[in-house]
């Protein structure tokens, strides 16, 4: 199954993951053994026992209580130490170490909002560094979700109008999904998202260069792109609205109303966002409003940084 | 409960009353009462779940429940409790004469009983307007006016959710105990019931108990503490 | 079984009614005396035990439970014994929220009502607040008007025309009724001077019409009619 | 008066009754089936095994509903993202199948059909104790089924069958007829667990001890308990929710200061020990089949007699178990999982007796014993992943997965739904006088057993792989198990609707089925077939032993013929009803 997963289990990245997988696999042997014998007398019982002949009546047997009482003891026993091993792993998994590095999460119908001490924030993309515990102090802007993320075997309720919170330690750089598991509405399938864990040095480049803006380039800009409410009038999916879409276009040649063409790039866009009227594109009426001609360079920087990615 | 017989033939030595399917009329008494004490018990539950969400918010907030009862009148609320009781009495009366078939006093109790749950009715009726009057409703509509500004805090609103609630859905109880109460009236006045049998009464009665024992705890829960 | 018991049941004497009867009132007066006087978290437990000692009376003698056949009195005890369960077993989680710490014992409300206390601020309303949160700025036209990016196109507090016309004194030129027929039918009547067959499919575009509610609609329309220059 | 010191009668006398009838008594032919065949009387019989036939064609219904719906959501899941319809459509349709199957299919399935026909004959009563009150819950459960169905048409109700709040107070006015809908279908769950509690203790024959009860009645009887207690208190929780979305009284909603984890409790008081109100009776049925075919009383009858009543009460002890993730208190998660071992432990003992009750016993595989088999092993399976589930750490992980999904399919389908199969191919021929197709019946049995582990045993290795549940898209990586899984359904499907049409077809073409067909020895097949009408019994009986007693067996069948009473002898029709 998953990637380097086991048969049963994703592949594991924090410290709670072994452990957790010990005692998963522990209860999975146990059962397999028990019902293997459950089953398997079944089968020779209906094999060994089965009836010849109509009149067959078989004596009463009497109760054997030496089973009866191993039927009551064994799997009492066995039940106990699973609940005291589960016990002690709930209370591992959901008290967070003092020293833990803190990030707030916010969850709302269908995205993931994380807010890092230094006022950094991240949507969909929690970074954390490896090796460092890191507890998430959740909660819901309207329904309540569930944040869920199966490398680490942790999930935890985001619930409305109270906190709640979860903590892991990463051991493996890379990215790991994030679900929500409690259903959330129409689009609860949506509602993903992935942890990004870096190395510590690349951790708190990540939080040096995303400090302004406190998002990537990109990230800023797709937040400008609602923000500035470019949506109103381009997609992002290639279908014509009141303007062009943005799929797809940079770097492609784009006939202008004029019946010139010109290819794309960092400038035509910067100008085109500047000065709506100067360029206008073929098929399209010039109303695009002059508001964005006071934008922060950056911001057109992050905003075209944005279109870039949409391939 | 069961009362006219079934299609099935009824041998000759039976009382009318008595089901096809049921060896006697004790078996049938029995039967029918054990159903009734099931269902009480059921009622008990249903009513348990806003005792729970009762408890939940006073454990929570138990300042303010203390300080929102106190917009209660315990004066109507005591009243009221001393008319169930009353009432409750009658009751137990009128299935005390028809045992000894006396089913004149039956009636008149009965409807003693119908008069306490009407006044009953007429006070909570009382209640509820004068409530409603100074912006005090359940929940989200819990807007008290500048006279009762003070008791406008968080959880409040709970507090009178609960009460409507349960006062209200225990209204309801009351309402269908005085519907009973009047069909039993005129059958006994019809003379359907006689010592040797009187179930419906009984059953009836016993519902009748048990909306008088969730008043007993609603009286002190809502206005008392 | 049960019928082999002969046909007999026990008739109550009016005395014990009547006794108990009198009983049942003086509790009555006596818990509400009690709780007029003030012994703190003594009061409950003192209500409810008077509550309970009512009712075992109504049960016993009222409803006959002392001379009725015991499985019924069985059936009452199960009953009781539930509704103990369901409060007790409830209470394990609400009573000892939190007590893991990876839940707040407090919900957000109270725990910024706190807050402000300590800043000496005037304590908001929780669910009043919440409320609002809880559908956002449902009934806030300008928030609205933000929400389905109306802003990109009209400017509403000041006369300057963007792609559409300004809207800062639409409430004087357009009744309410026109406001809602031009947001619902832009194009039956277009402001001169402005391009038709636009504003349409750019609601439809990012599913305006689908997603706004009728209350929104309300409030919108409101909002606009509310706007009269200046 | 009976009396059992008076009158002490030998296993003969409770044959006589059936038997007689079957040769002379030309009383015989008048049965409940032909007594009168008009609609009428049968929409407005108060006879407990019409009612039950009612029963059996409504709960069909459901499961036919439900059971559709289940393949377009397994359709859809084929491949990530959309298949055949859209996402809001996939909400609705699992939120459906899940509020079908719990509400209108399961929970009355086994105590409402079989419960009603064969529980009253085997204590050998003449019907249940309110039998118009039987007849009232068939149409409260039928009204309130509708006003559900109803909600679908007032707009989209995608909340699951949990309603947790306050996503379910966001939806609208729909929820408002889901939550009447659930209020009133529970009615029904009350009356007809009230009706059945009645019934065991007040209606049972002269000599039919508790200790002789069949442990399909001692089921039944947990069952009710379950019923009666726990039903009442999704009433308020429906109520609650009616209120919350009508009055905003905010005990839930978060948004008015409520809290929406006491929502969670109230409706698991009911929801958890509803799982009980839908396995014991499967257990019974168990019961009632490893005895009859394997010839043999069910090892530790006392022990697993009262354990279904022990189940029910504890089964009222557990039900945090559904909320270690939901921010309740560890206390409580602690006092909940530590009870659900204590509950994990006497069903597991259950099945230890079921087994060992084949222990040198004649076992007789017919397709009721082979579902019998089936349980065993499909329930074991949902067992042992219960226990995990119950494991504090491990839930962490599991809870809200796929796991849990395939877990309550394990033990509702593969437990509930094979068993109840069982019951019904049991019973069959003395509900209908038909015999069906034994031939087909295994095969059926095989197809379910086969594309029933294909469907959820995929879903297991989905959930703990980190595949969450009531997920209308999916990561490319849980494609392929997805993909195995709706090919299941189908094989599943396939068998399902296989058994229904053979079972269709025995009535018009089946076979007139002898009066025992299985040499089973409690009170309903020692009676005739079908049932007379008017009474169960043409005359009383009275029971002077268990109700495994095989040994006593010969003397009473000779397994001659049809294993009909062969030598007893015809006693004068007592009077029906005797005081």
């Amino acid at each position: 199954m998953g990637e380097n997963g086991t048969f049963w289990l994703p592949e594991g990245a924090s410290t709670l993951s072994p452990e957790f997988d010990s005692l998963f696999y522990f209860v999975v042997i146990v059962s397999t053994l028990i019902f293997l014998g459950v089953v398997g007398g079944m089968l020779y019982f209906s094999f060994v026992y089965r009836r010849r002949n109509e009149a067959e009546m078989p004596e009463p047997v009497h109760d054997n209580k030496l089973i009866e009482m191993a039927s009551v003891v064994i799997p009492t026993v066995l039940s106990l130490i699973v609940f005291t091993w589960g016990f002690k792993m709930y209370v591992k998994m959901y008290v967070a170490p003092p020293d833990s590095y803190q990030v707030h999460v916010r969850a709302q119908q269908w995205s993931w909002e994380f807010d890092y001490p230094n006022g950094t924030k991240s949507i969909g993309e929690l970074h954390v560094p490896e090796g460092r515990p890191v507890r998430l102090i959740m909660n819901s802007k309207d329904v309540i979700h569930s944040f869920f993320v199966p490398a680490f075997r942790v999930k935890m309720d985001v619930l409305p109008n109270r906190y709640t919170s979860v903590w892991f330690n990463a051991t493996k750089t890379g990215e790991f999904d994030i679900f929500c598991a409690e259903y959330c509405g129409t689009a609860h399938s949506k509602m993903l998202g992935k942890v990004v864990v870096q190395s510590e040095s690349d951790f708190t480049n990540w939080l040096a260069s995303s400090q302004k803006g406190s998002q990537t380039p990109v990230e800023h800009g797709q937040t400008l792109f609602t923000q500035m409410t470019c949506n109103a009038c381009h997609t992002i999916d290639g279908s014509p609205l009141v303007g062009p879409s943005f799929k797809g276009l940079f770097g492609h040649e784009v006939k202008l109303a004029d019946g010139s063409t010109i290819t794309a790039d960092e400038n035509y866009i910067r100008e085109s966002i500047l000065q709506p009227g100067a360029k206008v594109v073929n098929g399209y009426s010039p109303i695009m409003p002059a508001t964005y001609s006071t934008m922060a360079s950056e911001d057109v920087d992050a905003l075209i940084a944005y279109i870039k990615t949409l391939k | 409960m069961a009362t006219s017989t079934t299609t099935a033939q009824v041998d000759s030595n039976h009382p009318t009353h008595l089901q096809h399917h049921f060896v006697s009329s004790e078996q049938q008494f029995d039967a029918s009462k054990m159903g009734m004490w099931l269902f009480l018990i059921t009622e008990l539950l249903l009513f348990s779940g806003m005792f729970v969400a009762y408890t939940v918010f006073r454990v929570w907030h138990p300042e303010v429940f203390d300080h929102s009862a106190d917009l209660l009148d315990w004066r109507l609320g005591g009243l009221n409790t001393l008319v169930l009781l009353a009432s409750s009495f009658t009751v137990a009366l009128g299935i005390h004469y028809i045992q000894i078939g006396n089913k004149k006093a039956t009636v008149v109790n009965l409807i003693i009983t119908i008069v306490c749950a009407a006044i009953f009715m007429t006070i909570k009726y009382h209640e509820y307007t004068g409530k409603f009057e100074h912006g005090i409703f359940p929940g989200g509509h819990f807007h008290p006016h500048e006279a009762f500004a003070q008791y406008n805090v968080p959880y409040a609103a709970q507090f009178f959710s609960v009460y409507f609630v349960m006062t209200g859905i225990h209204g309801f109880h009351v309402l269908v105990g005085m519907g009973l109460l009047t069909w039993l009236t005129i059958r006994t006045a019809r003379g359907d019931f006689s010592p040797e049998y009187y179930t419906p009464i009984e059953l009836t009665g016993l519902y009748w108990h048990l909306v008088d024992i969730i008043w007993v705890f609603l009286f002190p829960l809502l206005y008392l503490i | 079984m049960s019928h082999d018991t002969p046909h007999e049941h026990h008739v109550t004497p009016i005395k014990t009614l009547a006794l108990v009867l009198a009983a049942l009132m003086s509790l009555t007066v006596l818990t509400v005396a009690a709780s007029r006087v003030h012994m703190g978290f003594l009061n409950v437990p003192i209500a409810v035990g008077i509550a309970m000692v009512k009712a075992s009376l109504v049960v016993t003698f009222f409803m006959a439970l002392k001379w009725d056949n015991k499985v019924n009195a069985l059936v009452l005890m199960i009953g009781v014994i539930f509704v103990v369960v369901f409060l007790s077993f409830t209470l394990f989680d609400t009573a000892f929220r939190g007590d893991l710490d990876n839940v707040d014992s407090k919900t957000i409300g109270e725990e910024q009502r706190a807050a402000d206390l300590l800043l000496g601020k005037t304590p908001g309303e929780e669910h009043a607040a919440a409320a609002t949160a809880a559908e956002p700025a449902a009934l806030d036209g300008a928030a609205l008007t933000q929400k389905y990016l109306c802003t990109s196109c009209h400017i509403f507090d000041a006369p300057t025309a963007m792609v559409g016309p300004s809207l800062f004194d639409v409430g004087s030129r357009l009744s309410p009724e026109k406001i809602r027929e031009s947001i619902l039918d832009p194009d039956a009547v277009v402001a001169e001077g402005f391009p038709g067959g636009l504003m349409k499919p750019t609601l439809d575009g990012m599913g305006f019409y689908s997603k706004v509610s009728d209350a929104e609609m309300d409030a919108l329309v409101n909002y606009l009619a509310s706007l009269k220059g200046n | 008066m009976w009396s059992l010191g008076k009158r002490k009668t030998s296993f003969m006398n409770e044959m006589a009754s059936s038997a007689a009838v079957t040769e002379a008594n030309p009383a015989a032919s008048v049965n409940y089936l032909n007594y009168d065949k008009s609609i009428k009387s049968w929409l407005l019989t108060v006879d407990h095994k019409r009612i039950a036939l009612m029963y059996l064609v409504t709960v069909a219904l459901a499961f036919l509903a439900g059971g559709i719906l289940a393949l377009l959501v397994r359709i859809e899941l084929l491949t990530p993202g959309k298949t055949i319809m859209d996402v809001q459509t996939y909400n609705q349709v699992f939120s459906l199948h899940g509020i079908i199957m719990v509400f209108a299919f399961i929970i009355p399935s086994i105590p409402a059909i079989l419960g009603n026909f064969v529980m009253p004959i085997q204590i050998g009563a003449k019907d249940v104790a309110f039998p118009r009150i039987n007849l009232l819950s068939y149409y409260v459960y039928v009204v309130g089924i509708i006003i559900v169905l109803l909600a679908m048409l007032f707009g989209r109700v995608d909340t699951g069958w949990t309603f947790y709040t306050p996503y379910s107070e966001s939806i609208g006015t729909p929820i408002l007829f889901v939550t009447t809908g659930v209020f009133v279908a529970g009615f029904a769950s009350i009356l007809t667990g009230l009706n059945f509690i009645v019934t065991i203790h007040k209606m049972r024959a002269p000599g039919m001890t508790w200790n002789r009860l069949p442990l399909f009645v001692w089921a039944i009887y947990a069952t009710s308990i379950v019923q009666v207690l726990a039903t009442p208190v999704i009433g308020i929780t429906m109520v609650l929710l009616f209120l919350e979305r009508v009055l905003s009284i905010g005990i839930f909603d978060p948004a008015l200061g409520g809290d929406p984890v006491l929502f969670q409790h109230f409706f698991w008081f009911y929801s958890h020990p509803a799982v009980y109100i839908m396995i014991l009776p499967a257990f019974g049925v168990m019961s009632e089949l490893m005895a009859t075919f394997s010839r043999r009383a069910v090892m530790g009858y006392k022990f697993v007699a009262l354990s279904s009543v022990a189940i029910a009460f504890l089964g009222f002890l557990v039900w945090g178990h559904h909320m270690f993730v939901s921010g309740q208190s560890a206390t409580s998660s602690i006092i909940f999982s530590l009870i659900t071992y204590l509950i994990g432990i006497p069903t597991g003992i259950k099945v230890i007796n079921w087994v060992g009750t084949m222990y040198k016993g004649s076992v007789w595989i017919q397709t009721p014993m082979l579902y019998a088999l089936s349980f065993l092993f499909l329930f074991s399976i949902g067992g042992f992943t219960g226990i995990m589930l119950g494991v504090l750490g491990v839930d962490i992980h599991l809870h809200d997965t796929y796991f849990v999904v395939a877990h309550f399919h394990y033990v509702m389908m593969g437990g509930t739904v094979i068993a109840a199969l069982g019951g019904i191919h049991y019973w069959w021929p003395k509900m209908t006088g038909k015999m069906y197709n034994e031939t087909l019946g295994r095969i059926a049995c095989g197809l379910i057993f086969v594309g029933f582990n294909m469907t959820f045993f995929t879903q297991f290795i989905l959930g703990s792989q980190g595949m969450p549940r009531r997920y209308y898209d999916y990561l490319p990586r849980f494609e392929h198990l997805h993909q195995l899984s709706t090919v299941g359904s189908w094989v599943l499907a396939l068998g399902l609707f296989l058994v229904a049409g053979y079972l269709l077809f025995s009535l018009k073409r089946g076979k007139n089925a002898p009066a025992n067909p299985w040499k089973a020895v409690t009170l309903e097949w020692t009676n005739t077939t079908p049932i007379p009408h008017p009474h169960n019994f043409t005359s009383a009986p009275v029971v002077t032993r268990g109700p495994y007693d095989f040994h006593l067996a010969p003397e009473v069948f000779g397994y001659t013929g049809d294993g009909a009473v062969a030598d007893a002898v015809p006693t004068n029709d007592a009077p029906a009803t005797q005081a």
